[in-house]
């Protein structure tokens, strides 16, 4: 155990040494670019070695996870206990996954900007900050920070207009959300005098809910309701998942979402435990819109990226219910469940971009027609990966599920989690005709099949990933050993400090 | 003491910025609506930080350098798809829809 | 046998061995070449036959509860664990799985003839579902190994099956995922609230069925929940829809581990779990009344509809309904003869509607074609297949003397006393069974040779001839000398019955009067 | 009714007003200047607020340097006036009753005084709970110390050093971004 | 030999499978099969006597074979496969063993040339398996599985000749005729059991009357459930239907299981659960008037039949109703003297039947005929050519007309006599009595049109055929020729008293009736004056209907089938039999059919639960997506829209 005063300068750069070295990289990188940024190569160049970036900032959690880093104290500004460990991991690991995933893509796109790797490690940067933030204000700016680097990536493939349409969309509604966030924390800032997540959560455990208070709370949720995508906060998501280059889109898919649910379980955990009664209703009802608008409209689609986006949305409302329960095995789910969905969701986008052309429309459901008789791995893959976001025993996404489910019930709710189930049940309905599309209808289009080029690093990435759902899926207690521990000490570093 | 008064012009001006973003087409214009939201906090956080210390003005000042970040990135967005559109107009902007 | 079995530790291993096999076996095939495949197949199918069988032996009839016992840890501090173990019960699924798999292959041997090496993998990994699904003593696993099945099926059906298979498979896979979602919150309820009073919170059956009394005030949903998947898979009228397009559409081998050991599932569910852990609820008047009702409909309905379908595979299909409706009657007879009936039922319809598959397999192989229509007078061609359908279809309706007849009996004359009326019902399936089987026959192997297009058609092969024996022998066996399975069996079922009598209402008829046969 | 509301309330007048007349000025640049006059009256009140610093910048860069970026980036777009910049009247009237519900809901705040907020935020008797005690040193005193900058920067550069840090990644990414996504060429 | 007389059941089993592999491996080996074939049923027969012995010379103990525990389910339900060896299977014994050995016997030469020779074999050795241990069976589920064996031998046998269409038709009709007796028999095991306890007839014969009260509503259902399974298999109304129809098999397997013992299972089993029966007058009343009325109305069909067979098998449905009435009026050692003598004479008739259409069929074919070996309107004069079928086959005629000494006269008398002498306490029975009186004359009348229109006149059958008309073979006419002693003599068996009698049979069935007939009232014969009257009566019955018939046949001309015209009126209803088959196609058959095509499968699979709930709900799940996907317009506006709806909900929630 190593204590950590955030007060002094030298605490705070330990604390937040995963970003900061992640941030230094990102200059270093830039400066990198300054002189290399024209051929393909450079920017092939310029992927790998933003990989170091990741890498150091994972071992820089990786080395605070093991030293047990806490605060000597309040964690001021930012968390200093295992689930912000976890959620860095999490997040370093999906930017890192992105980055390989992007390698190749983006000079097949012709995109030949790599100041990309920089955005997307400065997004991780933010992602990290707000999944780990203790204090409103680096909750705000840190969810500014992967805000607008992702708005300027999704509009990145600006030769085409679908991704600056898309980028324009996010923006807007993204900016018009933000406006709520703020407005949230400026009433709870209004109803405790604070923005220190533990100091308000003391604040408001102590008094009756005050109207500003729930306003406040209420106004907060939203923004994070724009977030994660739940229903009616999720109408932007399909048109920009499917207009953001597939890289991106993966990435706001996993990591942004992730992000947001991780800031969120914090959120109700540390800040408005005392009023759980007041949003429990709220997500409840976000949860259930969610869950069943999100995989009734996926039913509808034939665009695979739309379908997908659709689908992330289902995702997110099933990923409300774990916090709903608002409790240690809620919180584990949430870490398990969002493991699970964002290396299938990863994966999955890892191979629609490897299927994708340059210039050429969506990939329809009917483009896959017979691809496992030309690129068998390509399907395979991808079926393992509906499956598993299926919720299909032997893959990671059924042990999430059963987590998920399971957090619900042990607060002796029945009604969400039948709801999810039914959700799950029409999700069937659109996740197999993939696999069906796949390798039991005959060949239409072979050539264009044949066309398809899987990069190697992204064939790799999406190897492993796919090896991870089943592995994790057969032998998962490493993990749920993990997330269980990890989730167990935010709960106890939430615990308010002075009784009502 | 103008807490309440200044909440309540606050809310009002929030509202306000809504119903622009609501039914204006213009893309610059609804960004500029969205500034007015963020004043509107702004001033809720200034009418707050009289009473809770100048840590309300901090935030203040953060808000301010976001909605500067914003607006650059916001507007550099908007160039970029008038280059594929050449209006501004909101409603032409449904390429992706379903 | 017992003796040496133990001197080799059989009962420590074997349950794992019978998992493990196929696992193996399956990248096996997919690393060898395309001509292996099938003969590794079979190599695996074979060893998994001739250790399994060993059980036969091993098991001791004497004891009623579970044997093979194994609990490793798996997601420890979840109270998931690699829980294994059969009784009588499972016993019998078992052995029948075991006892089907060289024949499946064996079965597939010809009909199979592009992408082998997938669908022998398949077939393997179909395999290890099933025998899970019987030998699983956690609940966690259970459902793993529940689900994990419909996916080779999946691909069973849609990639090897026949012109339709696609809307089959799409049926098939919807149908029975959508009924088992409910499943899932089922179980983790239980654990749930089993855990919260007693503070542990585990996954294994014994645990939850000996605490079973506190899901009580749960009983109703946690049945529905239960009995949506089972009823699903039996499947119950009005579930049924989904098998005569599956089965029709399946190849050989998935029609008939599908009848064999898929459709058993449903009913062992019931039976393992559905009805022990609620037995207030699920054995009360009315649920008692519907379930079995239900029974006799699809017991009657199915038969009906069995006649009038012009394709022979649907027609079995809906032949297996029918049948499956007798077990579940069995079960909810609730009385010692009823339910050791059930069993027998399962065992039974495994091996006739296993033979008729068969054999409509290899009509298929031979004319491409499953229409009645299609065919008439074949006897004269093919006399031995003639002979084998014969007795299979005769086992089917319950001729006495054959298997069939044994379990419907005791599933007709235990529950009779309990329903004696919806037994009446039952029982006039004996003429519409007939009325469709011989139908069928008549239509396929007598009347005028009409179809020149027959001529060729040949008899059985020496392949098919050894893929039909055992099971026709089976047929006979179990016709005409039950006593050993049914000892094998008498031990789970009178354990259920005492587990569950505290709850059963008062029967019909007061039950029958014991006098002191001599044995 | 004191000085102090009079002003506020010509202030908080203008500042509804001319937020009124940017949403709903057909010509964008009408729009953006009415904002900026909004901006300047939302400074004044920031004065008396006692926030004279948040006011200078305000008007400096808010009011300055960002809007005058709009204004730039409209003037360059130069559209012609859309024919019909309003959307059609159903929107319109559903726009201004989902703006009321929510005024509705958000001006309920206009019932806190310093003396209700001391009460909801304080654990003592309500009798005690005066803004006073529960308010330490943002009542009633003079001006600070440090003066109107030093009273900002101080926890600016001590207690919010973070926060502030973050702002420089934030205006990094930012200025990446517009540079990505203005460049003629990539 | 008792104990070895499951050597009975297994060797005709045995020869059943040697005669099955010779069917597949080798169907040619026709020596090796009638050597199989009729050795074993030799075999058997030597047996049956042996175990008659046994029994006669024990003390009237009935003697109970364990052969293996069947169904050990649980303590309180434990099937043996036990077989029960007492006078009354000692009898059917005989009866199967003997007359099944002389319709082997017979086959050898009438199935000669069938391509199917070793294939018959096996079926017909399998089922005297069968039928053995029906009656052999200690229980009922033990004698249901003969039950349901001879069943399917009669459907094999029926539609042996497969590849006409009708035949097999008519063979599953009679499987499925039997199965809705079965249900019947299955419904009264079921009852049995949960009411009394036990299905081995022993204990029933023990335990029912103690458990089942006298005349109550439960020993009357178990007992007209019982005797649903017995009108099922002995063609009673209404499961008549399928007998006639049966005739489609080979001639001798008429014989043999649709004249001389299948179809006298039912009586078998009324006579076996005798003690159900007893305790239940009212199921007994059922079962004499169904008997008599079924005698009556299968002998008005009877009377204008042209086929040869379809006579012979309304009279056997007629005859089988006297058994009926026997055993209807708790005359048990009646009904089964009744089954054995007709046994004799009708195995007889239909034999000779069966050489008529072997030689009628061999001389069309010679000359090339197509015309039907089987009408009677194809035949006359036969006498010249076939002398010895034409008397063996007149004996049994008078036989079953009634006239004495022969053995049909003592059985019918005996039935008659018994049900006048019920009709003096229960005027029901008085009608049956009647009907069975009406009966006998018609019987009397269609056997002599029967040998009128096959023997006497002239050939009808065309010119080129009548010189290829010959005699059966020795084969053939030998078991005849026992068969026709046996007519003859088979009234011993069973003498009454007026004639010196001692009501042999009777006596010798006491030990197996009596638990039965101990709980009826007593039957108190008719003596004296009313005996001889009725004798009497029945005798100028006889000689009336015989004469009658010989008569109006040889005087009428007889039309070829080609050129008869369409009857009209009762003829034409008796012709039709009634339309009985179309009735039950037009009334069960084909609305069950449409039913379950068109509303089961069509209306309630496909469109209820395949297109509207199944598919519906994929179809409502897929236009709820269609519309939240349409509301998905692209419009930045609406989302901003629906985000403010989302908003003031939310905080509707908390300020509310």
């Amino acid at each position: 155990m190593r204590l950590i005063d955030l007060s002094t300068p030298e605490g705070a750069t330990l604390a937040l040494l995963p970003e900061l070295l992640l941030t230094a990289w990102a200059l270093v990188v830039l400066l990198v670019i300054g002189w290399r940024h024209k051929t393909a190569s450079d920017m092939r160049f310029v992927g790998v070695l933003s990989l170091g970036g990741y890498v150091l900032a994972g071992l820089a959690t990786a080395w605070l996870a093991m030293e047990q880093a806490r605060p000597d104290g309040l964690a001021i500004m930012v968390a200093l206990d295992g689930f912000r460990f976890a959620s860095n991991a999490l997040l370093v690991g999906i930017g890192a996954i992105i980055t390989v995933m992007s390698l190749r893509w983006l000079e097949r796109q012709g995109i030949l900007a790599p100041e990309y790797y920089v955005l997307l490690m400065l997004a991780t940067v933010g992602m990290m900050l707000l999944a780990g933030a203790a204090d409103m204000m680096t909750l705000f700016l840190g969810l500014e920070v992967m805000s607008i680097s992702v708005y300027v990536l999704a509009g990145y493939d600006r030769t085409r207009r679908a991704s600056a349409e898309a980028a324009l969309k996010y923006f807007l509604i993204g900016a018009f959300a933000s406006g709520f966030l703020l407005y949230g924390i400026a009433l709870i800032y209004g109803a405790t005098g604070q923005f220190n997540f533990t100091l308000i959560g003391a604040q408001l455990a102590s008094t009756e809910p005050t109207l500003m208070a729930k306003l406040g709370m209420g106004l907060l949720l939203i923004g994070f309701a724009f977030k994660v995508a739940a229903v009616p906060f999720h109408a932007w998501a399909p048109d920009v998942y499917e207009g953001a280059p597939t890289p991106i889109t993966s990435f706001m898919a996993s990591g942004v979402k992730a992000a947001a649910f991780l800031a969120l379980v914090r959120l109700l955990a540390e800040v408005f435990p005392a009023f759980v009664e007041l949003w429990r209703p709220i997500l409840a009802a976000l949860a259930i819109a969610t869950i069943l608008i999100g995989n009734l409209v996926a039913l509808a689609q034939t665009s695979l990226k739309r379908m997908l986006a659709y689908s992330a949305i289902a995702h997110a409302g099933y990923l409300l219910l774990p916090l709903w329960a608002h409790s240690d095995d809620g919180t584990a789910a949430v870490l398990i469940y969002l493991i699970g969905y964002s290396i299938t969701t990863v994966a999955a986008f890892g191979v629609l971009a490897s299927i994708e052309r340059a210039g050429a429309r969506t990939v329809q459901l009917t483009d896959l027609e017979g691809l496992y008789a030309v690129r068998p791995f390509a399907s395979i893959a991808l079926s393992v990966c509906m499956l598993s976001l299926l919720g299909f025993p032997g893959t990671f996404g059924f042990i999430g599920k059963w987590f998920l489910i399971s957090s619900a019930l042990h607060q002796g709710e029945v009604l969400l989690p039948i709801v999810a189930m039914i959700g799950s049940g029409i999700s069937i309905g659109y996740y197999i005709p993939v696999v069906l599309s796949m390798t039991l209808k005959p060949t239409r289009t072979r050539s264009a099949h044949q066309t398809i080029r899987f990069p190697r690093p992204a064939k790799l990435a999406v190897a492993l990933c796919v090896a991870a759902i089943i592995i994790l899926g057969v032998w998962p207690k490493p993990t749920l050993d993990f997330a269980t521990q990890e989730a167990v000490q935010l709960r106890r570093g939430a615990t308010p400090i002075f009784a009502r | 003491m103008l807490l309440g008064p200044s909440l309540a012009l606050s809310a009002v001006l929030f509202a306000l910025g809504v119903v622009g973003v609501l039914i204006r087409r213009n893309v610059v214009v609804v960004f500029m609506c969205v500034e007015l939201m963020l004043n509107a906090v702004n001033l809720t956080l200034v009418a707050l930080a009289q009473l809770h210390g100048t840590s309300g003005q901090i935030m203040v000042f953060f808000v301010m350098t976001v909605a500067a970040a914003e607006a650059v990135v916001g507007l550099a967005i908007i160039l970029a798809i008038f280059r594929h559109v050449q209006t501004v107009d909101l409603k032409q902007f449904n390429l992706l829809k379903g | 046998m017992t003796s040496f079995l133990a001197s080799v530790g059989y009962d420590r291993w074997i349950l794992h061995v019978l998992l493990i096999l196929p696992l193996l076996g399956m990248p096996l095939i997919l690393l060898s070449p395309v001509r292996a495949a099938r003969w590794i197949a079979l190599v695996v199918a074979l060893l998994e036959f001739g250790l399994g069988i060993g059980l036969w032996w091993a098991f001791d009839a004497s004891n009623p509860g579970l044997q093979f016992v194994t609990d490793l840890p798996w997601m420890e501090g979840y109270g998931v664990g690699y829980r294994v173990g059969i009784d009588g019960i499972s016993l019998l699924m078992v052995l029948l799985s075991v006892v089907m798999m060289p024949l499946v292959v064996w079965g597939s041997w010809r009909g199979i003839d592009h992408k082998q090496r997938g669908f022998y993998t398949l077939l393997l990994a179909m395999k290890v579902g099933m025998l899970g699904v019987f030998v699983s003593m956690d609940m966690f696993l259970f459902y793993v190994f529940w689900e994990l099945l419909l996916i080779p099926m999946y691909f069973l059906i849609g990639i090897w099956g026949s012109a339709n298979r696609l809307y089959a498979a799409t049926k098939f896979i919807i149908y029975t995922f959508v009924g088992s979602l409910l499943m899932l919150v089922a179980i983790l309820w239980m654990v749930f609230q089993v855990g919260k009073a007693t503070g542990t919170y585990s996954f294994a059956y014994t645990h939850l069925l000996d605490n079973a009394a506190v899901l009580a005030p749960w009983g109703p949903w946690l049945f529905v929940a239960f009995a949506l998947a089972f009823a699903v898979k039996v499947p119950l009228f009005p579930f049924h829809t989904w098998l005569p397009d599956a089965h029709t559409e399946a190849p050989t081998a998935g029609s008939v581990d599908l009848a064999v050991i898929l459709l058993k599932m449903g009913t062992y569910g019931f039976l393992r779990f559905a009805i022990p852990f609620v037995p207030a609820f699920a054995l009360s008047k009315t649920t008692g009344l519907v379930m079995s009702g239900l029974a006799v409909i699809g017991i009657v309905y199915a038969a009906l509809v069995a006649m009038v379908q012009p394709d022979l595979k649907r027609l079995v299909a809906y032949s297996s309904v029918s049948h499956l409706g007798f077990v579940m009657l069995g079960i909810w007879g609730s009385t010692v003869e009823s339910v050791q009936g059930a069993i027998l039922v399962m065992v039974s319809h495994g091996l006739s509607t296993g033979a008729l598959f068969f054999m409509i397999g290899m009509l298929y192989e031979r004319r491409h074609t499953r229409m009645i229509s299609d065919f008439g007078g074949l006897a004269r061609v093919a006399p031995l297949m003639t002979l084998a359908f014969v007795i299979t279809a005769f086992s089917s309706i319950g001729l006495p003397g054959l298997n069939g007849f044994v379990g419907e009996f005791l599933v007709l004359i235990g529950s009779f006393g309990r329903y004696p009326i919806l037994v009446g019902v039952a029982t006039t399936v004996v003429v519409f069974s007939a009325a469709y089987m011989l139908w069928a026959t008549q239509r396929v192997f007598f009347n005028r040779f009409t179809n020149p297009r027959n001529e060729g058609i040949g008899d059985l092969n020496f392949r098919e001839i050894a893929v039909l024996t055992p099971l026709i022998a089976a047929m006979f066996w179990i016709g005409l000398y039950p006593g050993p399975l049914l000892r094998r069996t008498e031990g789970a079922a009178k354990r259920y019955i005492e587990l569950i009598s505290p709850h059963l209402p008062e029967a019909t008829l007061p039950g029958p009067i014991t006098y002191g046969a001599p044995r | 009714m004191t000085a102090l509301t009079v002003v506020f309330g010509i202030f908080a007048i203008w500042a509804v007003v001319s937020a009124l007349l940017c949403i709903t000025r057909t010509n964008a640049m009408a729009s953006a200047l009415w904002l900026v006059s909004t901006m300047f009256a939302l400074a004044g009140i920031y004065v008396l607020l006692q926030a004279e610093f948040i006011a200078a910048i305000q008007v400096l860069v808010y009011a300055g340097a960002v809007m005058v970026l709009f204004l730039f980036v409209i003037m360059l777009l130069n559209v012609e006036e859309t024919p019909r910049e309003w959307k059609r009247w159903p929107v319109w009237l559903l726009a201004s009753g989902l703006a009321a519900v929510l005024t509705a809901e958000l001006v309920t705040l206009r019932g806190y005084s310093p003396g209700r907020l001391a009460r909801e935020i304080s654990t003592m008797p309500d009798s005690m709970a005066i803004p006073a005690y529960v308010f330490p040193g943002a009542m009633g005193t003079g001006p600070d110390p440090r003066g109107v900058v030093g009273k900002i920067a101080e926890p600016l550069f001590q207690a919010y050093l973070i926060p502030f840090e973050i702002t420089s990644v934030l205006l990094l990414a930012a200025v990446i971004g517009a540079v990505v996504l203005a460049k003629k060429r990539l | 030999m008792t104990h070895f007389v499951w050597l009975a059941i297994l060797l005709p089993l045995l020869g059943a499978v040697a005669n099955g592999i010779i069917a597949v491996r080798r169907p040619d080996s026709r020596r090796l099969v009638s050597f199989i074939g009729v050795g074993v049923l030799l075999g058997a027969f030597a047996v049956s006597l042996g175990v008659l012995r046994e029994v006669a010379a024990g003390h009237g103990e009935a003697t109970k074979l364990l052969l293996w525990q069947w169904i050990p389910v649980s303590d309180r339900l434990t099937i043996d496969l036990a077989l029960q060896v007492d006078q009354l299977s000692a009898v059917m014994l005989m009866v199967i063993t003997g007359v099944g050995s002389l319709i082997h016997l017979f086959s050898v030469g009438y199935m000669q040339e069938d391509p199917g020779y070793a294939r018959y074999f096996a079926y017909l050795n399998l089922f005297v398996a069968f039928m053995l241990v029906l009656v052999l069976g200690a229980s009922l589920p033990v004698s249901f599985i003969g039950w349901e064996g001879v069943g399917l031998c009669s459907y094999l046998l029926i539609g042996f000749w497969f590849e006409v269409d009708a035949n097999s038709d008519a063979g599953k009709k009679a499987f499925l005729a039997n199965r809705i007796g079965d249900f019947g028999v299955l419904i009264a095991m079921f009852m049995l059991w949960w009411h009394v306890g036990t299905l081995d007839y022993a204990a029933l014969a023990e335990k029912a009357p103690a458990v089942l009260p006298y005349g109550g509503t439960i020993a009357t259902t178990i007992a007209l459930f019982l005797f649903l399974g017995c009108t099922g298999k002995s063609a009673q109304i209404p499961l008549f239907t399928w007998l006639p129809d049966a005739m489609a098999g080979p001639t001798p397997v008429s014989a043999l299981i649709h004249a001389a013992t299948m179809v006298t299972a039912g009586v078998f089993l009324v006579v076996r659960t005798g003690v159900i029966f007893a305790l239940a007058p009212v199921a007994m009343e059922v079962v004499a008037i169904t008997g008599a009325l079924t005698a009556f109305f299968a002998a008005t069909i009877a009377l204008r039949q042209n086929d040869i067979k379809k006579v012979l098998a309304y009279s056997t449905v007629s005859q089988l109703g006297y058994m009926f009435l026997a055993v209807g009026t708790g005359a048990f050692a009646a009904g089964i003297f009744h089954l054995v003598t007709h046994a004799f004479f009708k195995a007889l008739l239909f034999l000779g039947a069966g050489s008529v259409i072997h030689s009628m069929h061999h001389a069309q074919h010679h000359a090339g005929s197509h015309a039907d070996p089987q009408d009677m309107r194809n035949m006359g004069g036969l006498r010249k050519a076939m002398p010895w079928t034409f008397i063996l086959m007149a004996i049994a005629t008078l036989a079953i007309a009634g006239l004495p000494p022969l053995s049909g006269f003592f059985s019918k008398d005996e039935i008659l006599a018994a049900a006048f002498a019920r009709g003096e306490t229960n005027g029901l029975y008085r009608v049956a009595w009647g009907l069975g009186l009406a009966a006998a004359l018609m019987t009397a009348y269609y056997m002599s049109r029967l040998m009128a229109m096959t023997f006497l006149g002239t050939f009808r059958g065309g010119s080129d055929v009548e010189p290829h008309l010959h005699e059966a073979p020795a084969v053939m006419t030998a078991p005849l020729a026992v068969l026709g002693i046996l007519s003859v003599i088979g009234g011993a068996l069973n003498l009454p008293s007026f004639v010196g009698g001692s009501h042999g049979l009777e006596h010798w069935l006491e030990p197996v009736t009596e638990p039965a007939t101990r709980l009826m009232d007593a039957l108190v014969m008719p003596h004296g004056s009313v005996e001889y009257a009725l004798i009497a009566g029945a005798i100028a019955i006889a000689i009336t209907g015989l004469v009658v018939g010989v008569r109006s046949t040889l005087r009428s001309t007889i039309p070829t089938p080609a050129e008869a015209p369409a009857e009209t009126g009762i003829r034409r209803l008796l012709y039709g039999k009634y339309f009985i088959d179309e009735l039950y196609q037009k009334l069960f058959v084909g609305p069950l059919v449409w039913f379950s095509r068109r509303v089961l499968w069509q209306g309630f699979d496909q469109f209820l639960v395949d297109r509207m709930a199944v598919g519906g709900t994929a179809r409502v799940a897929q236009g709820l997506g269609w519309l939240g996907s349409r509301l998905q317009n692209g419009q930045v506006a609406f989302y901003v829209t629906l985000f403010a709806v989302g908003v003031v909900l939310i905080l509707r929630t908390l300020v509310g």
